[in-house]
């Protein structure tokens, strides 16, 4: 998917910024190394296949890691003391022995010596079960895109639905991948991210989304197979990695077949006050996991200009990208999986903003040439005005067309509103729909000049993102997040929710799942 | 099927609609107060006033969007629908043909000042319409096309001069309700120019009619929008072929 | 306002086309040259002074012509007859004499010997008080012009108002100058164009347009005099001299200080069935007063696309265009009162439909590189569906910003519904204005390629353009017009209406204010 | 000024609407009878049909035309009018200094899962809204920002603690009305809390409130749309500061 340069920016700008990005969030990897957290663990203990809940709908891999996480602290890590009680051959699997535990029949300790291999060996084979069915999925995604295809155009048409109940998204994704959605992202209800653990089973009572648990995945997923022999192509399925629980939705997505997930490396500290420490170890498992599955990440730049004013604080879009792109090649992560976002967010009054929409989507495209980009549509400047809304979307997609963006979240003209209504999906996908048919070509007439306006504007925030990296390698990255250098938000690294879950890895820290993610046997 | 339904924004049931009007109120806090007073009377539910733009000094937009309390009946919901069979050319002209014995004419005309022939013309030129081809293409039937502002007594000296069986206006300019004054107008002069039994066929058209009103505006047939010539040929057969002397134009 | 040249047309096929289009349209000058219409002399009469109507409301000058032409005929021009009658002196005025003559009271003939001197001297003066006063609006525009200024940018934006009454269409005109617009163009009632005189006084009572008077121009040029004032530029008044009666609206026109008037050399004999060499007749005398008036006229071109296919027939609007630049230039009007016209109508559902529009647009821009090119909204593909017809007007607004045009006739979302409502017109300009606030740079940015996707389609629609043109010579201009060329409409030469009113002029033939014309004295 | 008014289409008095909904039926003539069945009971007369559109198979959208017949009666419009004198930065400083003689505390938040915070924050932080500082400027007040995604408890222990006068909460996401019932269930919770006269004064804000809904749920005063920090902040100098003992919030 490279696009043809459309910009000059300079060679060694480009350098300069990628070097100070990986020099920014170098120590972080570090410390994300050294750490571990809850949802690390309860996501292995997933991996082995421990799942359900308690009556009260907490589930068993929370009532397991909290109750070895009492007795022997989270430091070693939970597979050990886990998987050698279980080798003490009590339970005859992890679910009763998570039972057995709740009743509070269980003692935890790390073993040692032969049980210590006993249980690693244990631990190993259960945790590759889970990896065999990641694997089995990214297979059969591969199969189908081979046998039904892919859209047959880019970008890629990404549609949400936000019901709040899976069997109302059911049947309305169903209707948005017929009328043209090549990707469907199911919105999730506004208080998971904050949830520390994952809801079972299939919901239907979710405020403005669906909360994200593996058996909605699934479900979804099938329907959307179905949907995709219908249709003929392969329509992917998007989520939230997201949250206190991000590793674990990472897994579940794994083993469920989603095609994409939202996952960024700063979204839960700045817009969910998380826990930096926290998100980034979480974040670093979480994106692992998404590296073996093939599940393409979607970065959250967008949100940043809910809050920061979208001139002003371009280059900051283009700091967390550097910063996302070097955390997810780290963690496996090749450029074809890096779904990095950006917006069209520009107050519409200010002159030109349209142009200078182009000069940052086009300054992303050339920086990332070999990125699924994702553009996400106007939001903040959306009224009730419904009809100026639909033109807002409609040079949002031109936009996207001419910079030739790869994944396009369609803006809907009830954005200040509600949550998408079936028409309102209707209406936004005949707007796309125009824009691709009647202007698609137009990147053959698209030259700005070299010396031009927007020329002139991607190089300026190019500079303005390369002074800002130079200021956070100097401070520190989670110095320059306790300053509110990202979307005005404050978030110093002892603050935030989730804190309690973290853990500094001990000397004899072992994860079978961590084990097989850094050892890099991705299939 | 359930029979009793309500608009849907997302959930089966919620009633939504969207709604937006001007009112010639400045804009303040009594201006949305009168716009969701309007919502409320229309029978909207928790309408919610999500954009009001002064316009000038004197007027205010506004767009509401809300529940409808309103429940819709399907059952009895009114529709002229098509109460003859749909005939392809070949079966019109046979028709026309063996029980006819002549050929069918057909007057058409824009009448009163409206100048918008392309719907006439989509009825009657042999180009016709979505892939259907117009009156004129139809071997029985013979089509005399007079265009657009035709005065209604020039159309009823020129119906009776070619002695036609139907006479097709077509009106497309509706301010003033000028579609229905002229469809009147030339109704009135039909009936005043030639005894029940000889009058032809009186059919009119055009995308804002509602086919309900045929009585009301004094004719046997009213096409809306998206007509094809074959919805037009196949009346035609039935109430002038098919149809018993007792069934003549009323 | 000349465009940097975009495209590069082949030189060669511009001149050929140029010259085609002479040899089509000269012998129908040659023709106009020789023949009166009744409309051209009530123009003239009314130039001389003669307003008013009877009782009936038909007015003075058709009572007058009437009665001259059944007396002596109307090839000897009515001026002489007149003007003798008047020098017989039994009348103190025209207006006396006409009410004299209606009650049969006068006898007519065409003066002879130093009879004819006489009277020619009175008419002579008579028409020249009507061209002091077009000379003295056309001054007073320029020094308006001058003080209060010209619209700030290109293209100017041109509203339409159409309540059907002028004291409706004041105050909508008024709000819509002070909310942007930079012209004014009030539609005509929908029978107006048939009608075979001019009606009187101030009207309320049009059909989906108010009715063309003297008295209604006064009103409203006044009104937007003053929101001229306000607004701090000069807002332009629009309306049509087109129809049974061009020659005396355009009279009208020019002593009520109109600034443009739809004026086509075609329109009424296709869209009308206006008899052709009335309708030829009558617009060279109408230009031919426009070009003494300083008014812009306004051809039709985008009529042809409303019942025509956009695409099929984009080079009957050329060709329309180059007899419409020859017979213009013949009546005296320079490039810079040339707003030919052409229109966005092309089916939105064609492939690349806007790089098609772009071509087309830009083929119009360079051919007519110092006309005030005026750009006409979609029409024909607009739908019930306001929210897309909202997008498609934005699209429309955007292709005229990057291809240069200079008048813009502001598209409605209701298009296909009503005539604009208030709220129509405020959402259209609010439309208007984000394109060329945001996007209106883009023109540095456009660059089609020389041998690209629309140079190609413009040089190819250029080609149809001078085929058609060398069959027009070949057939003559009459004879392709009765053949169907133009809009698919067929109008033979001898059909249509307002044959009555038309007649050979004689030898002796006279007419005060064509020999003025003619002579080419205009200020 | 007349005190009857009907929307404004182009000529005072046409009363002309547009409207546009989906209903759960495919498309057909009877779907298109349903949507002008709808039109009319919502009091739309001679409504035009100008569009419908399948969505899928069992889904129409319809987009109407038509002129309300309802009467707007200005007289009868009921909105809450700013009823107290609005201060600037300065006056708000003084009537605190001088009749409270301590700073005025307000703790703001969001609460339950709205994490919503643009709204509170642009009356809350210096930053403010519309050029105006938000309640943070004001000296004499000691704001208490608590940000995103607050537990009801959590926001009462902590105006409890921080003795708050006024507690500022924002409610933006609507959907299934998550706004009502988090605003009832804080209201309760602040009753069952405190005694009458020791209870904070309780305000809510957010785009899709009805701001005539305050006795409703349980709360002093509701802002919506628009809403500026001095707007706030006069109304908490009226309540608090300027008003007697006995107009405590009820
Ligand atoms: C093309 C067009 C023109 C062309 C007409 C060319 C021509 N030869 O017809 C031109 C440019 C000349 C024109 C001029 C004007 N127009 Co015009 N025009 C349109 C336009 C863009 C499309 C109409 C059309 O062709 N539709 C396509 C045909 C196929 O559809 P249809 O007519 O509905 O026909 C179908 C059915 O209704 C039915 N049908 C129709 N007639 C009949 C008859 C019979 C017997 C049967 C069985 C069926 C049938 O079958 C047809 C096929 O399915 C519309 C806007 C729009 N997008 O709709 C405005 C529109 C109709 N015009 C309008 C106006 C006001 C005018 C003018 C009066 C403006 C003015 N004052 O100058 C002028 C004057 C015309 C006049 N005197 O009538 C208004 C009418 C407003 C209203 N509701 O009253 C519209 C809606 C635009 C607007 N919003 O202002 N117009
Ligand atoms: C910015 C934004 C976000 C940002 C929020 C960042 C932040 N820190 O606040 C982010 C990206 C994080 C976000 C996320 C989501 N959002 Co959001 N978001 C918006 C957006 C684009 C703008 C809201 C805004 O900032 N408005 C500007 C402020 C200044 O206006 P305001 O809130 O109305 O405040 C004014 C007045 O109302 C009043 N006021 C408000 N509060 C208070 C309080 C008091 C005490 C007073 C006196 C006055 C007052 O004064 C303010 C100044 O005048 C809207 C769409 C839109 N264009 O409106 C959607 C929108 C609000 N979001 C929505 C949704 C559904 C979500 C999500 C739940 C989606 C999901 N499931 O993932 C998530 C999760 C958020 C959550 N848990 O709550 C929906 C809500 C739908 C509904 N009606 O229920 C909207 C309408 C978009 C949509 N159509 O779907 N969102
Ligand atoms: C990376 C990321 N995660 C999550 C969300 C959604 O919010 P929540 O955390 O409430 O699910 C977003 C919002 O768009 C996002 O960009
Ligand atoms: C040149 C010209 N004259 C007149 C009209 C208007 O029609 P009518 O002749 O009915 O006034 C148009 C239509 O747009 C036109 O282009």
């Amino acid at each position: 998917m490279s696009a043809a340069p459309l910009l000059r920016l300079d060679p060694d700008q480009v350098a300069r910024a990628r070097s100070l990005a990986e020099r920014a969030a170098g120590p972080v990897v570090d410390m994300a190394r050294g750490h571990t957290t809850v949802s690390v663990e309860r996501a292995t203990l997933r991996l082995a296949g421990l799942t359900g809940a308690d009556p009260e709908g907490i589930p068993w891999v929370n009532r397991l890691v909290d109750a070895v996480a009492e007795q022997t602290g989270l430091e070693h890590g939970v597979a050990l003391p886990v998987f050698a009680a279980l080798a003490a051959g009590d339970h005859p699997d992890l679910t009763r022995l998570a039972h057995a535990s709740a009743a509070g029949g269980v003692e935890f300790e790390p073993p040692t010596g032969t049980a210590r291999t006993t249980a690693r060996n244990l631990a190993r084979a259960a945790v590759a079960s889970g990896f065999d069915r990641i694997d089995a999925q990214r297979r059969t995604r591969s199969d189908m895109v081979d046998t039904i295809g892919d859209p047959p155009q880019r970008p890629w048409i990404y549609l949400i639905v936000a019901t709040g109940d899976i069997y109302e998204d059911i049947p309305q994704a169903q209707a948005a991948a017929r009328a043209g959605a090549d990707i469907i992202a199911v919105i999730r209800s506004t208080g998971q991210s904050l949830l520390d653990y994952v809801p079972e089973g299939a919901t239907r009572e979710g405020f403005a989304g669906t909360y994200a648990t593996g058996e909605n995945f699934r479900l979804m997923r099938a329907a959307l197979d179905e949907t995709s022999r219908e249709v003929g192509r392969y329509v992917r399925l998007c989520n939230y990695a997201s949250g206190l629980c991000m590793p674990e939705i990472a897994a579940l997505a794994g083993m469920n077949r989603l095609d994409m997930m939202l996952n960024d490396c700063m979204y839960g500290i700045l817009f969910r006050d998380i826990n930096p420490v926290r998100t980034f170890v979480d974040q670093r498992f979480s994106r692992q996991i998404h590296a073996r599955a093939g599940i393409i990440i979607n970065t959250g730049e967008d949100n940043y200009l809910t809050t920061a004013d979208a001139v002003e604080a371009a280059h900051t879009v283009t700091v967390s990208q550097l910063l996302n792109e070097y955390f997810a090649h780290e963690a496996g992560l090749p450029d074809g999986l890096l779904g990095l976002g950006h917006a069209f967010e520009i107050n519409p009054e200010v002159p030109q903003s349209f142009r200078l929409e182009l000069a940052h989507a086009l300054l992303a495209r050339q920086l990332f040439p070999d990125a699924p980009l994702k553009w996400m549509p106007p939001t903040r400047h959306m009224t009730g005005d419904v009809f100026r809304g639909n033109l807002l979307d409609g040079f949002f997609n031109l936009a996207g067309v001419m910079t030739g963006q790869s994944i396009l979240l369609v803006g809907m003209m009830t954005e200040a509103v509600v949550t998408p209504w079936l028409s309102d999906r209707d209406i936004a996908l005949q707007n796309v729909r125009y824009v691709l048919d009647a202007a698609g070509g137009l990147t053959e007439d698209f030259h700005p000049p070299a010396d031009g306006f927007i020329a002139r504007r991607a190089n300026e925030v190019l500079g303005e993102a390369v002074d800002l990296l130079g200021k956070i390698v100097d401070d520190g990255l989670l110095d320059a997040i306790a300053d509110g250098t990202f979307g005005i938000m404050k978030r110093p690294p002892d603050g935030g929710r989730g804190l309690e879950g973290v853990a500094e890895r001990a000397e004899d820290y072992y994860n079978p799942a961590v084990e097989a993610l850094d050892g890099g046997d991705a299939a | 099927m359930t029979r009793i339904v309500r608009p849907y924004g997302d959930t089966t049931g919620d009633g939504m609609v969207q709604l937006s009007f001007t009112l010639p109120v400045p804009h303040d806090k009594r201006a949305e107060g009168a716009a969701l007073q309007l919502a409320s009377k229309m029978g909207i539910d928790a309408a919610m006033l999500v954009h009001a733009k002064p316009i000038g000094e004197a007027h205010t937009f506004f767009v509401v969007y809300g529940a409808a309390t309103h429940l819709i009946n399907l059952d009895e919901v009114k529709v002229v629908e098509r109460d003859y069979p749909l005939l392809n050319p070949k079966e019109v002209n046979e028709a026309v043909k063996e029980k006819l014995g002549r050929k069918l004419c057909v007057v058409g005309a824009c009448i009163g000042t409206d100048a918008h022939t392309v719907g006439i013309d989509a009825i009657l030129n042999i180009k016709g319409v979505a892939g259907e081809k117009g009156l004129e293409y139809y071997r029985e039937l013979r089509v005399v096309n007079l265009g657009a502002q035709v005065a209604v007594p020039d159309l009823v000296n020129r119906a009776v001069d070619e002695e036609a069986d139907a006479v097709l206006v077509s009106q497309v300019v509706t301010q003033k309700d000028a579609h229905l004054h002229n469809t009147r107008e030339m109704s009135a002069a039909f009936r005043e120019a030639l005894p029940p039994g000889r009058r032809p066929l009186l059919v009119v058209g055009g995308p804002r009619f509602d086919e309900n009103s045929a009585a009301e505006l004094g004719v046997d047939r009213i096409f809306s929008r998206g007509t094809t010539p074959s919805d037009v040929a196949s009346y035609l057969v039935h109430r002038i072929v098919t149809a018993a002397p007792s069934e003549e134009p009323a």
